[in-house]
This record gives C-alpha cells, structure tokens and sequence, in this order.
C-alpha cells in the first residue's frame, strides 16, 4: 500500500507526508524522481532519513526523525512553513487516519477521554492541502472498520479527503460517497465492503489490483 | 528526489500574464526593483493591470514605463513622492491610486501569502486613512480589518537563485520582495546569479523555492540598475 | 555611531522573569530549544509561569525540566504527543493546556511582534478548536480571530550571534525562534557562537539585533542538545 | 537646531531618521557612540552616508540616499521593518511637520488639493515609536506659524509629538499645551511666542540657549 500510494506523487509536486505510515513513502521515491519534500518544522527538500551515527542534530522532520537535505533544500521559520501550507503551495498531503467519512471528513487527532496530545500541524495540512490522500489501515487494532457513514470523533477538517490507501484497497471519496477504485492483491471487493462502514461504489469495468 | 528545474525564457516566464491582472512588482526605489521584467511586461502589452508595488519610482524608470504605456489602472501603493508623472496621472483621474501605510501594505501583502484573511490593527485609526474600513471590536478595543492581498503575478529582483527557485537578496533590495514572492498566483523571479542546486546553502534562502514559478537568469544588468546621479 | 553590547552572564540575562510571567521558548522538539536557559530557569525559580512552547519536549528533557519542578501553571502549545509525563499532569488537572493549530500559533505569535491586534483565519473554522473564538464576517464570509500573543520574556536558542545579538540559525533549529524573538519585552537569546560585530553578514541576520535584549554565550554543549537514541 | 536635536538621542537607543531635516542628525553623532539607526526600507545599522562614486547600488535609506552599514548592520524586508516600529523596539523617531497642535498632533504628509503623495511609512512612526520628537523651521516658507492650537492639515497621528526642535527654540508638548524650554542663541522667548499659534508656558527658570 505505502508504494501504491507513492505512486500518486506526480512529478514536480509540493508533498508533505505525515507522521506514521505516510513517512514510508519516502523510501519508495528515486534519487531522480523531481519532487520537493516539505515538513512543517522547517524544512523544503527533505532527503533520506538519518540513523543516529550520521544524524544532524539540528535536523529532524515533524515526527522528530532524523533527516537529511538534498541540493537545493530550504531552512525556514514555523510562520513562513505554515505559510507554505495555507497558501495553496502544498499540491498534496498523505496523512494518517483513525475515521474518514463518505463525505470526506477526517478524524485523525482526537479520541476523547483516552488520547488527546493536541492536533499540531494536522489541521492546517487537511484543510488546505490542495490534495488530501490518507494512508491507513483499512480497520483498527480491534477489527472495527475506520472508513464510516459519518465520524463519530471530532474533525481533523471536513469533506478534505480526495483518496483512501489501506492494506485492502485504494477508495476514493465521491459526491456520491466512497468508491472501489483498486484492490490490494488477493482481496475481493466484497472484502473490502465487509470491511467499509458504508456504501461503497463498484466500478463497471474490471477492478485493477496492487 | 531532485528538486525540479524552473529556469525559464522571460517571454515564456511572463506568458501568463492576462489583462485585467494584479501584478505586484517588488523594490523600494531602484534596488529590488525587477526593471528587466518590467520591461518585458511592457512589451507583452496586457492592459487594464492593478499594480501592487511600494512607490512608483522615479519618471522614466521601473514602473513608470509601465504607467507611460497606459497599461495600469490602478496602483496599490504607500508613497508616490519621486515621481510628478504618477501623480500627474493620479491627479488627472488617468491613474486610480489607493494609499497605505507602508508597513499595512507589507503585512496585507504577507496575510496574503500566509494564507490569512485578514491582520487587525490599530495604524492610522484616528485618521482619514482608517475611512470606509471596517472596524471590529476586539478586547474592548477598536480594530480596522486590513484584508490581505494576493495577486495573478508577481514580479521579483533577486540577487541569487538555484534552478528550484529558492532566492536570496541583498542590503536594501530586499524589502516587498520576500513578501511578494508568497502572495501571487504565478511569481516570477530575476536573478543576477543563477547557481546550481546545491550552491544556495539552505541556511542562506530568503525565499523558499517552493513559492516560486518561474526563474528568469539576468544577463549584464542595464543602466536602470545603477546608481542614481542626483 | 557603533551597536551596543548586549553580552550578559546567563543569571542577570534571566533576573527580570517574575512570578506569574509568560514566558515564550523556542524549539521543536531538541532542535532549536534553549536547553540551557530553561536550566536557568528551573534555578532561577520563578512560579506560575505560563510557557508558550510549540510542544512539551520529552520527558526529562527541555521544559520538563520546569513541568517537573512545578513552575508551570498554564502552557500554549500545538502538540504533547512526546511527552507522557506533560499529558498526565493536563489529565490530572495540575496543567492547564490550550491548544492551538501550529501554524495558527506562529502566526499569533508573529503578530504580537509586529505590533498587530490579531489575524483573522478559517483554520479549524468547522471543528473543536473554533469553539469559543469571536467570529468576524468579511467579503460574505466567517472567520476566525486569532488573537496576537505576546509574552514577559522569550527564551531563544541561535548558532550564531554578534554582541548586539543580531541572531543566524541553522537547519531546523529555526522553527518558532525568530517569531517568538519579535514577541517578547525582554528577549534572551543563548548562541552556540559569539562572533565580533561585523562577523554575522547584514544579509545572512535571521532575527535583527533590534529585538534582542540580552545574548548569553554557551559554553560545551550539555548531552541534551545531542542527537536523541530513540 | 540639527545639533541640538542629535543630543536628544540617549546611549543604546534604536533611532529612526525621517526624511528632510532629521536626515541630517546622523553628522552629529560621533563614531563610538553607542545607537542604532534604523530605516524603514529595511536596514538596522546606518553608516555615514555615500556619495555617488562610492555608493552601493543595492543600499539607500527611506529617502532615497544611498547610505553605508556599520559593522552589526542587518538587512530585513519590509514587514520585519515595520514590525520593529509597531512592536516598541523603536526608542525614537525624528520627523519633520507641516502642523504640530498643542496636543501634540502631527500633520506632515497630505496638503489636499496640492501635495498628496501618500504617507509612506509616516503614519506607523509618528503612532508607534516610543518618543516622537519634531525637527522643523518654525514657520512654513510663507512666515506662518507651524506651531498651532490644532492643526488643520489632514493628521499623521494625534497626540504623538513629545519635543519639537525648530530654528527658534525646543518646545514640548505637555498636558497643558506648549511649553518652551531652551531658544536659539540670541531668541527671546517673546520673539519665540510670537511665532506660535497658540499659548506657550514659561519656565519658572531662566531659559538655556542653544
């Protein structure tokens, strides 16, 4: 899944990854691959990430792993960062997820009562990214699915989620609520229905598999 | 992952531009000023333009090419004291001046960049530059809404940049031109100096590339450039 | 006409820090935070502190240091998630905690330290984080206010400086130093190098010495600047 | 009066010069004595100024002169700039005046109907420095008084002028309206009075003279 979702990376783009499985994409892109890595403490043109021996001490992206610049990267303060954000200059975000909702809304920050470390840059990354994609499990650690009707936990931003990467399949958000777009190998789209909390469109042409 | 190239021909650079645009142009005085794309814009022709720039500099320079060739409408500026032929035309009716406190520009031009709707303040509140806005209640205090600007284009003097667009000023050229290069649709950059990726150190960029469209190499800089004789 | 000398012993540098003063630190995770100020800090003694600080550190590390001690009444910041211990004492009560979307607090931030009432948003505008802000329409739209923040007193980690305390950072260590530079009455800033006036270029400044009040020299650097083994 | 009006500026202050008159203080100040002059185009550390053979072409002041830096300078774009003036980390701003009231409005940037070439960067230092100090001849080029009850010119800012330096005499601004404080070598404070448009107080004291 982390590779089928790095190849929705176009060249040129303007990408931030967050924190968790969206990370991993970085290992799936090539040396030559014309792409500007942004992470919201500071940095444009993000490269490999560092093990401790050769880390930069001054150098970490927003999930406070080690990272390393590539030629042309820029070092910037949190306003001019979040400017980059708010601005349109992001052409796309690939972001954690613990519900997205058939209308695209995202809950990725808050479980009340048990989990509420405070949103970071999240809000601002869902709300105006020009592109939205989550990467996620398809259900939790207790099998309950997390692509639902509506979110039952508070909003990370409504209706900002585009597309859907889990281990099952690839689901884009429609007017008309979630549609199959591919499925993982192996997994037929009656799985990934069982799986899914709401309707969920078919294609009429043959699903392609990743 | 390699950073894309944006290194371009002037022309191709300033295609974009369309009539009816707001174009913001960097510089304070000549330095900063991007008098090579000017120029350009001057012979690409769009008209009816809304600019966005500090002053007007001085008759027969920067910006003024523009408003002798009838192609502005309307100027957003703070300060049009050294040059008579703009205020000639600001006075005839020829020329639609709208004035701002020159640090309420530079922050309505970066809310603009950053994204924002607007930055509260209380600069010239208690005169005529403060009629016809609005004002909010805030902390029991009265605030003027100055909303933020962005623009189609932008047009910005740098000293150096890498092909990624990722620039660097110099001394007192500096000025609207960081700000600009956040709040246009389509920013436009000259350069005197175009190193390779890599030799703009990333400690050392004034502007992140990743706000930048175009990068636009200058050859040997004109005489507009130079110091002023007075 | 020469710049003034700021360079101070770290203990006058934090004498004016009262009971009862917010105090900004600088830092995104060990990057950028004044390690060795906030030690100073903790020494120093000063209670019912409210810290603005983009997040809480790890524990045992940077301002835990004050969360342990108990000097910490209220925090402002975007994200506890490293920090265990600072999530606890929120749970229990002892920690009263406002949080803010990140860019949204450097913008707060930023417009304390220039001088702006505040800037208006639609960040968070359809979720929690709106609940109890002033709504203002403009242009037939909602937005947020997002009130400009200033504090007593900044604590800010820099690589470079010159006595005047003109301050240079480096890589990520930039994050919401220069902002939380501009924000604050009294400005103290730790740097890893003195250089002599004339050793930072005019052009490589990232925070101008104009709003430094007092630059501390480090000495070694302790284990907690160092690379984390996680 | 340009001498008298350098003594104005204390050890360690951040100055900033307007254009005209004020200009002309940075030749009273001598090479170790310890200020930052600032301007508004984005420069803190002002040197002497160039003339046309050695000037830099990237680097004037507000007014337009080319000036040179002194070892500390720092450059900043415009909203840094102006964040220093509206934040308080200016000490003192030196003006000129079209009109100053006995209130202590400014009026200098707008003659309706004949001059209006916009503010500049006038508005925010006459309302935000923390001491605003007025350099001017007393009366305009036609022999009228610049000093009034209130001024009829459309304002810079009200109630900002603390100390106006003129040709003939230092004059503050107190609750109570003008108030003379030292004249000009061979000025009587009548010859003073009589060039003011409206009340000015007296000193209990015998007047110093500059």
């Amino acid at each position: 899944m982390v590779a089928r979702a790095a190849r929705e990376i176009a060249p040129g783009m303007v990408v931030n990854l967050g924190i968790g499985l969206p990370t991993r994409v970085v290992n799936h892109l090539s040396a030559d691959f014309p792409v500007c890595l942004h992470t919201e403490n500071g940095l444009s043109g993000i490269g490999p990430t560092r093990g401790h021996d050769s880390a930069d001490r001054n150098l970490i992206d927003a999930g406070g792993a080690y990272v390393s610049t590539v030629p042309g990267s820029a070092c910037f303060d949190s306003a001019t960062s979040f400017a980059i954000v708010r601005s349109g200059r992001l052409d796309l975000t690939m972001l954690g997820a613990f519900e997205v909702s058939a209308t695209g809304d995202l809950a990725n920050w808050k479980i009340p009562g048990k989990f509420s470390p405070g949103a970071g840059g999240g809000i601002e990354l869902a709300q105006k990214a020009r592109r939205v994609v989550v990467l996620t499990t398809h259900c939790d650690r207790a099998g309950n699915p997390k692509l639902k009707q509506a979110c039952a936990l508070p909003l990370t931003a409504g209706g900002c989620v585009a597309r859907i990467f889990t281990d099952l399949a690839v689901i884009d958000v429609t007017g008309d609520g979630f549609a199959l777009v591919e499925t993982a190998d192996g997994i037929s789209a009656t799985d990934v229905a069982e799986a899914t909390d709401a309707p969920l469109a078919l294609p009429d042409t043959p699903l392609p598999t990743f | 992952m390699r950073l894309p190239d944006k290194t371009r021909a002037i022309e191709e650079a300033i295609a974009e531009i369309k009539d009816g645009d707001t174009v913001m142009v960097g510089g304070f005085g000549v330095p900063g000023t991007p008098m090579t794309l000017i120029h350009a814009l001057v012979d690409h022709g769009a008209r009816d333009l809304t600019l966005v720039k500090n002053d007007a500099n001085e008759p027969g320079m920067g910006i003024d090419h523009l408003l002798q060739s009838g192609q502005v409408a309307r100027l957003i500026t703070t300060h049009l004291g050294l040059n008579s032929h703009a205020i000639g035309l600001m006075n005839s009716g020829a020329l639609t001046v709208e004035f701002n406190a020159q640090g309420i520009l530079a922050e309505r031009i970066r809310a603009g960049g950053a994204g924002l709707g607007a930055v509260l303040s209380d600069i010239g509140i208690d005169t005529e530059l403060a009629q016809g806005k609005q004002v909010v209640e805030m902390g029991g205090k009265p605030w003027l809404v100055e909303p933020a600007l962005r623009a189609d284009s932008a047009l910005i003097h740098a000293d150096r940049a890498d092909p990624f667009g990722n620039l660097a000023y110099v001394a007192t050229a500096q000025n609207f031109n960081p700000l600009m290069a956040m709040a246009a649709t389509c920013v436009i950059a000259e350069v005197e100096t175009v190193l390779p990726l890599g030799g703009l150190g990333a400690n050392e960029v004034h502007t992140p590339g990743v706000f930048v469209d175009h990068v636009v190499a200058l050859g040997d800089l004109s005489e507009e450039y130079a110091v002023v004789r007075r």
